[in-house]
């Protein structure tokens, strides 16, 4: 019974995961600008964050341990030290580009600027992670996550060319703005392999108190709960692909992606979006900020998780209270949310090699893990996929400065 | 003070491709800032955003269409200023007369 | 106990959980006792910044105690758990038979508990 | 009391008695006498490493290689007074006939 609950809470937990700020902006760049053409970087990305997902949390049931505790006290601290300051400020950059989610929905709704927001939102976000549970917060961001599947039906409700839709699931070269092209279809693996989700989840996983006995629930809710946030995101895809290009509008700034469920929902389709963004940042920056909390407690061994008080773990609560204090700054001073977005996805696709490759050194080691460490189809993919990473750590910078618009 | 010419062309070339990287691009971003506020408006006329998001996304764009040195431009602004005005009157002849305007422009780009 | 011990792989970087199950830090350093004509014999371990800080570089950690002199609630950056008050080395955690909160590793938290935390309400357990 | 690092000898480049290069510690084994553990052997070399990792590059690979040992050093045999600087007090020679 409990874990017919953990798997359902655990694919929507996921689905809130997978939504996200850098998938609200890469979708629907890339739809506006290439219409379906770029579903196949979106296929690619669920594929490979699927592996990376059923592997972290298979370790953390298998071993008790999570990620980064993990790799500390495997590789040793000099060796964690240059990947643990790299995904800190990548931590930061992805709150505060979550935080500025947040703000622009609020922005949507009352008309006031995004500074005003900035500060509350922290604020509301702190209290959040101050007063509750981990599963407290699974639940709420869990289930108001779902308003994001308006974006699925507005994309069934417009009807989209199956053959079209079949076509950009392949892999093609673009016929003009190749820059451009490659630059959105790396932010959009960069935006679905966000460096945070492993750690937030191998996390969970140690605080949920799986054993092995939960190998089978992580791997269905790791497949179906990725699989179901990759659906919303291709149906953004599809809906920006249908409303947004055929008018010539790219998503320069997320004022132009705000128009685009008004023609599915003629007078709901402004609030939903506004709605949607919101609560999907929302879950998310609580991801990241607490993500950040079991990174700096684990590295450091400190007393560390969401179930204890405060003054159980003053420590573990310090850190996210900071993130969220230095992530709210990004819209203090004004920066644009759909910029920072975007550096913060191309450097996050920069930063996957520190990711993926102690992970599958980790789940290769027999001692540790036994009967479960890494088969053959895992390696192959993980080998796979350590050499895409490389690639995207290469390309991603360049095509930041070349092709983002 | 000395340069070596196959240094000269390398930067030269580089600053070539920046330039049309650039100039591509902010022409490409003007026809959409003209296309999104012409989409703005008819949105506006029925009744689906609220009048407080239009003048944001006038606003956004006029930031962006200032940056650019697409030809135009200058029209496009003028337009966007009359139709703030125009949705502050709540005059919807006038922002429906906008929104053809803005679709005349974006067919010139 | 093991009768067969890797320094590194089993000590080293670990976390220690001490008599109550609180996480107490991990072993950022090992010092072995190297006198006499015996072998070298695990003496104690070492916790605290400033023992990553010359895991880095031996400069950092100079830095940091020129910082640490002007401005710490800590009584010393530095921490030590003889060998005899380790209990258990599990593939999980090194069990050790002290109580973190009387010692120095937990001097920021405790500092931070008193001094913040317990200001701010819904700070305490329901 | 004369001390060595653990955290300082790990990964560290080890010297034989000649000045030339043996390889680095990538583990420190010790057994238990009583409540102490003292230290029996250091193992130097790339296959030392990677036994701290617990994998072979060949298995990640796929295959299943022969799997190299580590050089195995007798405590005895290793002069921890310089700890930047161990060295062997014999020479790599002499060490892999003790193999």
């Amino acid at each position: 019974m409990k874990k017919a609950m953990t798997l359902a809470l655990g694919i929507l937990t996921s689905v809130g995961g997978f939504f996200d700020v850098g998938n609200i902006a890469t979708c629907t760049q890339a739809g506006a600008r290439f219409r379906f053409q770029l579903i196949w970087a979106m296929l690619l990305a669920t594929i490979v964050v699927i592996f990376l997902i059923e592997m972290s949390g298979r370790f953390a049931a298998v071993t008790n341990k999570a990620l980064p505790d993990a790799i500390r006290e495997h590789f040793g601290f000099t060796f964690w030290l240059v990947p643990f300051a790299i995904l800190t400020v990548i931590h930061i950059l992805v709150l505060g580009a979550e935080i500025g989610g947040v703000c622009f929905a609020l922005h949507l709704v009352t008309g006031l600027p995004l500074q005003v927001w900035a500060l509350p939102v922290a604020v509301l976000l702190w209290l959040f992670l101050w007063r509750s549970t981990f599963s407290a917060i699974e639940n709420s961001t869990s289930l108001l996550g779902l308003i994001t599947l308006c974006f699925v039906v507005a994309a069934v409700w417009h009807r989209p060319p199956l053959h079209d839709l079949l076509r950009g699931s392949l892999p093609s070269l673009p016929s003009q703005h190749p820059a451009n092209y490659w630059f959105i279809a790396v932010s959009i693996v960069g935006a679905v392999i966000a460096p945070y989700l492993f750690y937030f989840y191998s996390s969970g996983a140690v605080e949920d108190e799986w054993d092995a006995s939960y190998i089978p629930v992580n791997r269905a809710v790791s497949v179906i709960g990725m699989a179901f946030g990759s659906v919303i995101s291709i149906g953004a895809i599809i809906v920006a692909g249908v409303v947004l290009a055929p008018r010539g509008i790219h998503v320069d700034d997320y004022h132009q992606a705000a128009l685009m469920l008004t023609s599915a929902f003629p007078f709901w389709g402004y609030v939903l979006f506004a709605v949607s963004m919101g609560i999907a940042c929302l879950g998310a920056a609580v991801e990241v900020a607490l993500s950040m909390s079991y990174t700096f407690a684990q590295t450091f061994g400190w007393n560390w998780g969401e179930d204890l008080a405060p003054d159980e773990d003053a420590r573990f609560c310090l850190v996210y209270t900071a993130a969220l204090l230095v992530g709210s700054l990004f819209m203090l001073v004004g920066m644009d949310p759909l910029q920072l977005t975007m550096i913060t996805m191309a450097l996050s696709a920069a930063a996957l090699p520190f990711v993926a490759i102690p992970m599958l050194l980790l789940m290769n080691d027999r001692k540790l893990l036994h009967d479960a460490a890494n088969g053959a189809i895992s390696n192959v993919a993980a080998a796979a996929i350590v050499v895409l990473t490389l690639v995207l750590a290469v390309v991603s910078i360049p095509l930041a400065v070349v092709g983002g618009s | 003070m000395q340069c070596t010419n196959a240094g000269m062309r390398r930067h030269l070339l580089f600053a070539l491709l920046l330039i049309a990287a650039c100039s591509r691009t902010t022409a490409d971003q003007a026809s959409s800032w003209v296309a999104t506020l012409q989409f703005t408006g008819e949105q506006w006329l029925a009744g689906r955003v609220p009048t407080s998001f239009v003048r944001a996304t006038i606003d956004s764009a006029d930031r962006a269409l200032q940056k650019t040195k697409a030809p135009v431009a200058p029209a496009a602004r003028a337009a966007a200023e009359e139709m703030r005005q125009a949705i502050d009157r709540n005059d919807r002849a006038a922002v429906a007369r906008l929104v053809k305007r803005f679709a005349s422009l974006h067919a010139s780009t | 106990m093991k009768e067969r011990l890797d320094v590194i792989r089993d000590l080293l970087d670990r976390q220690l959980v001490d008599s109550d199950e609180t996480k107490m830090g991990r072993v950022d350093g090992i010092v072995l006792d190297i006198d006499g004509d015996g072998p070298p014999r695990i003496d104690h371990f070492e916790l605290g910044f400033a023992v990553l800080a010359r895991r880095i570089h031996p400069r950092i950690e100079r830095w940091l105690n020129a910082i640490r002199a002007r401005w710490s609630v800590r009584r010393s950056a530095r921490q030590i758990v003889p060998w005899a008050k380790v209990v258990d080395v599990t593939a999980y955690e090194i069990k050790v038979d002290l109580k973190a909160i009387d010692t120095p590793a937990f001097d920021w938290e405790r500092w931070l508990r008193d001094h913040i935390v317990a200001k701010i309400p819904g700070a305490g357990g329901e | 009391m004369a001390t060595a690092h653990v955290e300082q000898l790990s990964g560290r480049r080890v010297w034989d008695a000649d000045g030339k290069v043996v390889g680095r510690i990538g583990a420190i084994v010790a057994r238990r006498r009583g409540r102490d553990y003292f230290v029996d052997e250091f193992h130097l070399g790339p296959a030392a490493l990677m036994e701290r990792f617990g994998i072979s590059t060949a298995r990640i690979v796929g295959w299943k290689r022969h799997h190299r040992e580590p050089l195995r050093v007798p405590w005895q045999q290793l002069d921890l007074s310089d700890p930047d600087h161990p060295r062997l007090r014999c020479t790599r020679e002499e060490l892999m006939k003790m193999q």
